[in-house]
């Protein structure tokens, strides 16, 4: 019983982990209407530009925040460059010109930081917590309790950061209507600008939490397919989908890969959450959280 | 400029309806083919045409514009945008191998018939979603799809015959006894099967068949409301589309590499062939070779380009660089055809066309 | 000349239809006979085009019964409403931008249409024979609305009054039974107005179809059409000869203040 | 052409009739007519085309059509209505042909005039037009029409749809196929076949007789001339009723046996002459004259490079274009060479989007063409040639051969066709082409043909020293000058009218011993001239009293002038004095007609102060004249008009190379 309940806790940590990405994509969807596929080539980019300039011998201290004005500029220059002549075009070009975004980020990337793995060390080892396997004898990583506490204040701060800065409501009302936000004068491309940077940032941070974890390593870019599902699950356009979805995939993965895999051959991990999503998506299209989709004529 | 149409009047509808109307394409279109089917193999017998420009070229180039243009059908045609057509190749590939590997004296053909069968079957099965969802909700259905069944072959045993590797390696092409064994024979077997697909496709879209996607494509409330079955029409572009991927895939593994494994239909694969369609011109067949031959040239060029510059500049350039180059121009490639040519190069090729026509006056 | 007017072809008893609480339809019933030229006119948000997309299955009323032909029907969809022989134009051009008006106009014809895609993509035989019979009765309608110098022109690159004249096309290409028009008007200037309007009679008169079709502004229609529903906030306020509603008291307050 | 495509030689072929019959026999499967109708270009060959006229004719001797009773055919080109006409003819009538842009009233005069009882219209427009005067013309019993739309609900009697008449006529075709092939058998050569009447600017129309003998003669010296056989095709766009379209189209089409092509709609000409790409081609000069324009104006916008190689080639065909065309000899073989590349490059391309890349002979006729309009599709190789005629001599006087090509002639008479020059310097012909006489007139038929068979064409010419005919003007207006030579106001007016810069001109010298004349610049073109070089004006008045305009038009004339000194017979019209007129002629001033043709009488009369200055030695004159404005008022312009002299040349034996 009590193993069920580590695995389950494992993977709500992970899963918050994904929210965390996952609150990258909604920023910018509510904004600008873009599933921005680049997120995680964004994610692979940061982490490798932190990691790069440390391994340089800059301390974190300076890696990171440096990394972070790497990063809002990335964001500024791809709104400028790649959205701002794509706007009111359909939905799935902008999609399709992400994915090209994605395969130039991530081509960038190893252009400056070449191909192999490199490890990241944040100081947190990746041991269970004694205290709860004293108490509760259940082997918990307290990297995981630690990542995800920081994935959990980052959140927080977004969540905070949409409903109550002025900013944040300037965002709302563009993502309700592009037309009206214009009419009331909210400069459409300052927030855009100021969505994309947030997007690098929370890029920067779920790319060191997961590069600590397993490395900074290509496979970080699949980490927008796991974000995905999230979506579908919680809907493009809402806060509270992202991180609820998060932390249902995120469990609902980690329980099947432990208890269903081994019957089917494990590595279910890659399709698991997909399924969930689209039999969810066929009960309710507009995912948990969204708006209901009208169609007129 | 070099098109005289000027008494080329049609007096049926037969004519009218020709695929190519107009005389000199169809003397050019004719050309070109002989050229592929006669040309290009007298000049290998000459030694002017190397087995790599087979292997590495013209092959796979086949290979890839069928793919490709079962994409586009999907895509382009009837605008439901698909990650998973790397899948749909895998099923026909394994499913070809399976069966000619299960069923005594099967003919390879038939075999690739069948794959093709069973990938439109898959198709059909994972483009329910789409009657329910659209736009990327629908994308990530097909991704679900490529993860999916790639996950599949890889762990269900049987389908790679329980290789340890799951590497499978595909059988000899035998047909009426003859051995397609020189890579100069694979590829006019290829260059034959995809002049016929193409052909077929070409047929599809100009009929009612292709009528009903571009409505649904277009409008799909009017397509519903003139009396197109939303349902119907997107699960046949969907069948219709996987079945021309199946039939690339098998292809790809049995006329191209030889041997194949589950991983090497990736995603990365899907990715590749949908910017075939997007740089060639969605809904356009024309746009689907010329898509696939830039793909498949572009990585080339990028090499000797690199290499040059490395000899010229004596600075020898990372090892890894060639390939992330290739994924930035790619990428930025993209990019600015969404934004500059949504049509690709097929429309560049028409508008080129167009001045042709109205010469000396301007377009 | 004469017009042979004929039976009710087409009913309603009281349909009501509401999104979400908002009632767009309240208790409307009227009836079409066949061959004539019945408009639906109010002012703008009055309901006419819910009306319209009750008729052919957009929308599904709450409550009412439709009869058609005899029979009556509640949730029949668009596909089933189009096999049945209604056809319909847009208010807002929803014609197929990808395609060439002569395709536009083929896509019509795709009830009427039985090869299967297998032959499609031989186009060979039977399948090519059909496609050149269809091409024909869609030639016949180009001809009819006078548009054979765009016959191959991207329907995309049309002037906005063209568009409309093919959307018709579209519709007739079907060979309806009733054919509904969503605002064929609006949005022309004068010169298109009145060709539109000779295309309508010339439909109804020369292919004896009959004509639901809905207007905001009561100017052409009046003339054209042999009776007139009127309707006000998704209620009928008015049914009878265009004169009998010129004369109406609702339908004068009614338009009062609205622009035409 | 070979042999394949020559015009049959049969004997007994001497109606129009047989003509079809014998097409229908020997070359049934060939194409006889072609019309653009839902969208591809529906076929009939000779056999169906002949089938089509026997039912047809049947079907009207049904409804009481006899012998010698006269069919109005009404519509644009359309073959049913062509096949009327032959119709008509198996049947011993005559085919009278109308205006279709006529109005209805002008119509009710020629179906009185020729008694018609029976009208075969095209549509709806035309049934309107004779429901609205039958009334008028009691005669007409019966209405047939092509095309049903919008007439399902017309109940008048009479009105018929060719349709039904067709089929009535096939039944019985079928039940005594001889009765028709007896009418035919009963036609004579000397049968009336076909009245065109003409467009009467002077007085009311005449009906123009012309007999099977007299219009296949003339089609055959036509078809000869040309080798036109049944290989050739053209587009028949002209009026049904003019008699050129009648010749072309009908009479040569039926000799020579080759296929014509009828346009979907007026609109739609250019396209389909595109589509078609006839081997033969005629048009009046306006239709080449609109060509060009388009052609200069869509190359305006056309990229640089392009629009200088376009520039630069089209200066090379000016060059030695024409003389490439005419295979003449003493063409530089760099110019052949430049000439070769300019054709692949330029005028290939321009001919096949102007649809002229299969004409073998284009004709044009009716009025004068400029020399550069000419010479233009000359150069480009399209062989544009010149003819002379009249609908009393079935447009079928004088064509120009082949190679030799004046811009300023119409050619050499045709074979069998006798032309003379009158002392008064008119032009007489005689020939089997003749009209038989004007319908109902004897009057006005004695006055056109003299005692020994001539017939007056009213048109002032001569030969020159090469045997080709000169139209100068009409014989009327031909005057003396005092030194007693021929002097033509109307050529010299449209030597210089040629001029982009001269919109009109106004000759004089009858009875002068020198010739002046008065001068209208072209606002358009002398304005963007004047701009060009920064001359501000305020209007015509200011603009044409400009000096630098003055010497402009000096130029022009003196270029006229010089051309005319290489004839020796127009050598003394040379201009010696000229002003411009202070205000253009206008024909709400009754200065010109409403066909813009100079009231020279009237403006003599109006200006004579000016003419007397032009006499005397004075270099301006003052004038005030009344003008009237478009609202009607009217009002006084007035100015001091400069007078200027003209260089002239000596008279010269030799031509410079056209």
């Amino acid at each position: 019983m009590q193993f069920f309940f580590e695995v389950l806790i494992a993977g709500l940590l992970s899963g918050v982990m994904y929210s965390l990405v996952a609150l990258g994509y909604v920023l910018i969807y509510k904004a600008s209407g873009v599933f921005n596929f680049a997120q995680g080539a964004m994610v692979f980019f940061a982490a490798l530009t932190a990691v790069g300039l440390h391994d340089l011998g800059l301390s974190l201290w300076v890696a990171v925040p440096l990394t972070m004005a790497v990063m809002v500029v990335l964001g500024l220059v791809t709104e400028r460059i790649v959205l701002r002549p794509l706007v009111a075009q359909p939905e799935i070009t902008l999609f399709m010109a992400t994915i090209g975004l994605s395969f130039f980020i991530e081509g960038l990337a190893q252009a400056i930081w070449g191909a192999n793995v490199r490890g990241l060390d944040l100081g947190i080892d990746d041991v269970p917590l004694e205290w709860l396997l004293d108490h509760a004898n259940m082997a918990i990583s307290q990297f995981d309790l630690i990542a995800a506490a920081i994935a959990a204040a980052m959140v927080a701060a977004l969540a905070i950061f949409f409903s109550k800065t002025k900013i944040g409501r300037a965002l709302r009302a563009v993502a309700d209507d592009h037309q009206a936000a214009l009419s009331v004068g909210i400069p459409l491309h300052h927030v855009w600008g100021v969505v994309w940077a947030v997007a690098g940032f929370v890029a920067l941070v779920s790319g060191l939490l997961w590069g600590a974890r397993n490395g900074v390593q290509f496979s970080l870019t699949f980490l927008a397919l796991k974000a995905l599902p999230v979506l579908i699950l919680g809907g493009f356009t809402s806060v509270p989908g992202a991180i609820v979805g998060g932390l249902i995939i995120g469990a609902s993965e980690k329980l099947a890969e432990v208890f269903l895999g081994p019957y089917v051959g494990g590595g279910i991990d890659g399709w698991f959450p997909y399924v969930l999503a689209l039999l969810f998506l066929l009960v309710r299209p507009e995912g948990l959280f969204g708006e209901k989709i009208i169609r007129r004529i | 400029m070099f098109y005289r149409e000027a008494g080329q009047f049609k007096a049926t509808y037969e004519e009218d309806s020709r695929i190519f109307p107009i005389r000199q394409d169809r003397i050019v279109f004719a050309f070109i083919l002989a050229f592929a089917f006669l040309g290009v193999p007298l000049l290998a017998s000459l030694g002017i045409v190397s087995n790599y420009t087979f292997t590495a070229i013209l092959t796979p180039f086949l290979i890839f514009s069928l793919a490709a243009l079962g994409l586009n059908i999907l895509t382009g045609y009837a605008g439901q945008l698909s990650l998973g057509t790397a899948a749909f190749m895998a099923v026909g590939a394994f499913a070809s191998y399976n069966f000619m590997l299960r069923i005594e004296g099967m003919p390879i053909l038939v075999a690739f018939m069948l794959g093709g069968l069973c990938a439109a079957a898959v198709g059909i099965v994972f483009g329910l979603p789409s009657l329910r969802i659209r736009g990327f909700y629908l994308a990530a259905a097909t991704l679900a799809t490529q993860f999916f069944i790639v996950w599949c072959l890889t762990k269900v045993g049987w389908f790679t015959n329980y290789s340890s590797s799951g590497v499978i390696s595909a059988q000899k092409i035998v047909i009426l006894g003859y051995t397609f064994q020189s890579s100069m024979s694979k590829y006019l077997f290829v260059l034959a099967v995809v002049s016929v697909m193409a052909l077929l496709a070409k047929n599809m879209v100009r009929s009612n068949i292709g009528r009903s996607w571009m409505a649904i494509r277009d409008m799909d409330m009017a397509a519903e409301v003139i009396g197109f079955r939303p349902i119907r029409t997107k699960l046949m572009a969907f069948a219709v589309s996987s079945f021309y991927c199946g039939v690339a895939g098998a292809l790809f593994a049995y006329a191209y590499l030889g041997t194949v494994e589950p991983e090497g239909f990736n995603l990365d694969l899907s990715f590749r062939i949908l910017f075939m369609v997007i740089i060639g011109g969605a809904g356009s067949i024309l746009g689907s070779f010329l898509g696939a031959a830039f793909i498949v040239l572009l990585p080339i060029y990028l090499n000797v380009l690199l290499n040059f510059t490395e000899a010229a500049t004596g600075i020898d350039l990372p090892s890894g660089l060639s390939s992330s180059v290739e994924l930035m121009v790619f990428g930025s490639l993209i990019i600015f055809f969404l934004i500059v040519e949504p049509h690709g190069l097929a429309r560049l090729w028409q508008i080129g066309k167009e001045k042709l026509r109205l010469w000396p006056f301007p377009h | 000349m004469t017009k042979r007017i004929g039976e009710v072809i087409l009913s309603f008893t009281n349909i009501s239809l509401s999104f979400g609480g908002v009632n767009a339809l309240t208790r409307i019933g009227f009836d079409v006979k066949e061959h004539e030229i019945r408009a639906i006119i109010g002012p703008n948000g009055a309901g006419k085009s819910s009306m319209l997309n009750v008729i052919n299955g957009v929308y599904h009323p709450q409550q009412g019964e439709i009869v058609f032909r005899g029979k009556a029907r509640r949730g029949m969809n668009t596909y089933e409403s189009a096999k049945s022989g209604i056809a319909r134009t847009f208010q807002n051009i929803a014609l197929f931008k990808g395609m060439s008006v002569l395709d536009n106009i083929m896509t019509g014809r795709n009830l009427k249409m039985r090869s299967n895609f297998l032959l499609d993509a031989l186009y060979w035989g039977p399948a090519q024979r059909e496609e050149i019979a269809h091409r024909k009765k869609a030639e016949e309608i180009i001809d009819f609305l006078e548009i054979q110098h765009i016959r191959k022109t991207p329907v995309g690159r049309l002037p906005y009054g063209l568009q409309k004249r093919v959307e018709l096309g579209r519709a007739l290409a079907a060979e309806p039974a009733i054919l509904l028009l969503d605002e064929p008007m609006a949005g022309m200037n004068v010169e298109e107005k009145q060709d539109m309007c000779r295309f309508i009679l010339d439909v109804n008169d020369q292919l004896g179809t009959t004509i639901v079709l809905i207007e905001h502004d009561m100017g052409v229609v009046m003339d054209i059409s042999d009776r007139v529903v009127v309707l006000d906030y998704g209620k009928k306020i008015a049914d009878g000869t265009p004169d009998e509603v010129r004369a109406n008291q609702d339908v004068i307050d009614a338009y009062l203040g609205v622009a035409h | 052409m070979s042999v394949a495509n020559a015009a049959p030689e049969v004997a007994g072929l001497d109606t129009f009739p047989r003509l079809l019959l014998h097409h229908g026999r020997t070359q049934g499967a060939r194409p006889a007519t072609r019309e653009k109708d839902l969208g591809i270009w529906q076929t009939w060959n000779w056999s169906q085309v002949a089938n089509e006229v026997r039912a047809l004719a049947c079907g009207l001797a049904e409804l009481g059509f006899r012998r010698g009773d006269n069919l109005a055919v009404i519509g644009d080109n359309r073959p049913r209505l062509y096949w009327a006409m032959a119709a008509a003819q198996c049947l011993g009538g005559v085919a009278v042909p109308l205006y279709q842009d006529a109005v209805a009233a002008e119509m009710a005069f020629v179906l009185q005039d020729a008694e018609i009882g029976f009208a075969i219209v095209e549509d709806q427009e035309q049934v309107d037009k004779m429901l609205e005067i039958k009334s008028q013309c009691p005669a007409l019993g019966h209405i047939l029409y092509d095309d049903p739309r919008g007439l399902r609900h017309y109940t008048q009697a009479g009105l018929q749809s060719l349709e039904e008449v067709m089929a009535m006529g096939r039944s019985h075709d079928h039940n005594q196929p001889e009765f028709i092939d007896g009418e035919i058998s009963r036609g004579e050569p000397g049968d009336i076949a076909v009245m065109l009447y003409t467009s009467g600017t002077t007085g009311k129309p005449k009906g123009v007789c012309q007999t099977h003998s007299s219009f296949i003669t003339a089609a055959k010296s036509g078809c000869e001339f040309d080798r036109l056989g049944p290989a050739d095709s053209i587009l028949s766009y002209l009026p049904m009723a003019w008699v050129g379209d009648h010749l072309f189209s009908y009479a040569q089409a039926m000799v020579a046996g080759f296929t014509i092509n009828c346009p979907e709609s007026g609109d739609t000409v250019m396209t389909d002459l595109r589509e078609i790409g006839p081997t033969y081609y005629f048009a009046p000069p306006r239709v080449f004259e609109n060509l060009l324009t388009t052609v200069m104006i869509r190359m305006e916008d056309a990229g640089r490079i392009k629009r200088r190689m376009f520039d630069y080639f089209m200066a090379v065909a000016r060059r030695c274009g024409a003389e490439v065309l005419d295979g003449r000899p003493g063409v530089a073989a760099i110019d052949r060479f430049l000439y070769a590349a300019g054709d692949l490059l330029v005028y290939g391309p321009l001919r096949n989007v102007l649809g002229m890349s299969r004409i073998r002979v284009a004709y044009t006729a009716g009025a004068a063409i400029g020399p550069d309009l000419f010479r233009f599709y000359r150069s480009i190789g399209v062989n544009l040639k010149q003819l002379y005629g009249s609908t009393e001599t079935c447009a079928a006087v004088c064509l120009q051969p082949d190679g030799e090509i004046k811009f300023d002639s119409v050619g050499k008479p045709a074979p069998g066709v006798e032309v003379r020059i009158a002392e008064n310097g008119e032009v007489l012909v005689k020939g089997k082409m003749l009209l038989k006489e004007y319908y109902k007139r004897p009057a006005d038929t004695a006055e056109a043909i003299d005692a020994e068979g001539y017939f007056h064409t009213g048109d002032a010419g001569f030969f020159d020293e090469d045997g080709h005919l000169k139209i100068i003007d009409r014989a009327k207006d031909v005057g003396k000058t005092a030194g007693g030579a021929m002097f033509a106001p109307n050529y010299i007016e449209n030597k210089l009218k040629f001029f982009s810069f001269i919109k009109e001109a106004v000759a004089f010298g009858h009875g002068r011993e020198m010739v002046c004349a008065f001068i209208n610049i072209d606002m358009g073109a002398v304005g963007n001239w004047a701009e060009r070089r920064s001359i501000s004006y305020s209007g015509y008045t200011d603009l044409a009293q400009k000096k630098p305009v003055y010497e402009l038009i000096r130029e022009c004339i003196e270029k006229a002038n010089a051309e005319l000194a290489q004839d020796p017979m127009l050598c003394p019209s040379q201009v010696h004095r000229f002003l411009i007129l202070h205000k253009e002629l206008d024909p709400d001033d009754d200065e010109l007609t409403r066909t813009r043709k100079v009231r020279r009488a009237f403006v003599a009369e109006k200006y004579a102060v000016l003419i007397e200055a032009l006499y005397s030695d004075n270099d301006s004159q003052f004038i005030e004249t009344q003008v009237k404005f478009e609202d009607g008022r009217s009002g006084m312009v007035s100015a001091d008009l400069a007078i200027m002299d003209a260089r002239v040349f000596p008279a010269q034996a030799q031509r410079k190379a056209a």
